[in-house]
């Protein structure tokens, strides 16, 4: 059972955790993932953030999403998943971005909620940018996060070339 | 008919969220549809030499320079991605 | 900053929440892991659990959690963890562990996660005794959960052996 | 004086919650004391022998066989640890 939102308002992290627990009886692990809106972005930022637009391509956003949860579901025993992302104008410490898991065991939940985090953090269609007391500009892309979709690549399909 | 839509940085370098444009006859791929636009946009071209890296979706899915373009089609061009 | 807690009563996962981002300010990621009481306990139980009684020792139970905790702390960069064990009578899709993170980014949140979770499955002193129809036993340790230690084990203190 | 603890599978084993008992003279380590114990103490030279793994902590400290063990110490018994 999925369920996923792209929405502008807030969430209730404990209303989530409770949806998901009522969407998986039998469930003996939840794993939720919450992300806030940082003060500082880039490594060498100095300057604080007052405030970060996230935009979307919407249609695309939600296959998208729906497609890395259909992948956790293919690829691990899950029970139930909601992931939520907020878009619009935030600030810092809004929640941003909820990913929240239910299993029967720790690993496969743990894993999955990785996963979904790692895929939408990189393969969604959202982009922020940051506006500080000097300016705006885009977030790129950190390349840790690019490094960290690598880990669920099988070794049989890290080498293959498409044609 | 081609439905475009340019997101972030590329529609900010545009200067616009998106055109309808005609389906050019000579448009078969990904590629020959950015040769297409770069010829016959001012601000398109700019921005394909000013941007360091834009990606392309085909109908909401990403694709490469050899993704096919038919008539009808959605198309986008965005940065990488920068979510959660 | 942590908090850890042995207790009886139930607990409710939006409060902790708020209360890690509260010991938290600059936080990007929360991380949060609760076990549920699961109504098959071993690999063969064909039998639904009516009750789980869970037993622990008094005040190594806190001391072996601190270290735990510690440990986390000492390997990643973290800025609130909040850990809550419950203890006594608990019954099949009750809430029975919580683990919360908060960190910069959400690779050291989810690791940490993890760890103290692993960690606290084999190494703090708690027992859990399963009451079906027909009678009741303890639960042994999972072959699964020592194998997950082994995954913290640094290489060089891996092959390393006490004298 | 040593104060013992025994927990789960252990004490129900053994019995009882702990004891209470006068420093052996002939104690050093874990392994005196376990010995000590299974010659003074029927029900606990059954546990040990029925138990498939018993762990041993010292002053709540998981300790081995080779394990210090002085007078005032507080000392457990218990399985293998099954929590979360």
């Amino acid at each position: 059972m999925a369920h996923i939102s792209v929405q502008v308002e807030d969430f209730d992290l404990g209303a989530e955790y409770r949806r998901l627990c009522g969407d998986a009886p039998g469930a003996g692990a939840v794993v939720t993932f919450c992300g806030l809106v940082r003060e500082f972005y880039d490594a060498d930022g100095s300057e604080e953030v007052r405030e970060l637009r996230l935009e979307h391509y919407p249609g695309m956003t939600e296959k998208c999403i729906l497609d890395i949860v259909g992948q956790a579901e293919r690829r691990w025993d899950l029970l139930a998943v909601r992931v939520i992302h907020r878009v619009g104008a935030l600030r810092p410490g809004d929640q941003i971005v909820f990913a929240g898991v239910a299993g029967r065991h720790r690993g496969e939940a743990f894993e999955a909620a990785n996963f979904i985090m790692d895929y939408l953090k990189s393969e969604a269609p959202f982009w922020k940018k940051q506006f500080t007391g000097s300016g705006s500009e885009w977030v790129s892309t950190r390349e840790s996060d690019r490094q960290a979709l690598l880990r669920w690549v099988r070794p049989d399909r890290r080498s293959r070339r498409e044609a | 008919m081609l439905l475009i839509h340019y997101f972030a940085g590329v529609r900010e370098a545009v200067g616009r969220d998106g055109d309808r444009i005609e389906f050019p006859g000579n448009v078969a791929t990904v590629a020959d549809l950015i040769r297409h636009l770069r010829m016959s946009d001012n601000r398109f071209e700019r921005m394909m030499s000013e941007q360091e890296q834009v990606l392309v979706a085909v109908n909401q899915a990403v694709t490469g320079q050899e993704g096919a373009v038919a008539d009808g089609d959605e198309i986008a061009f965005f940065p990488p991605m920068s979510g959660g």
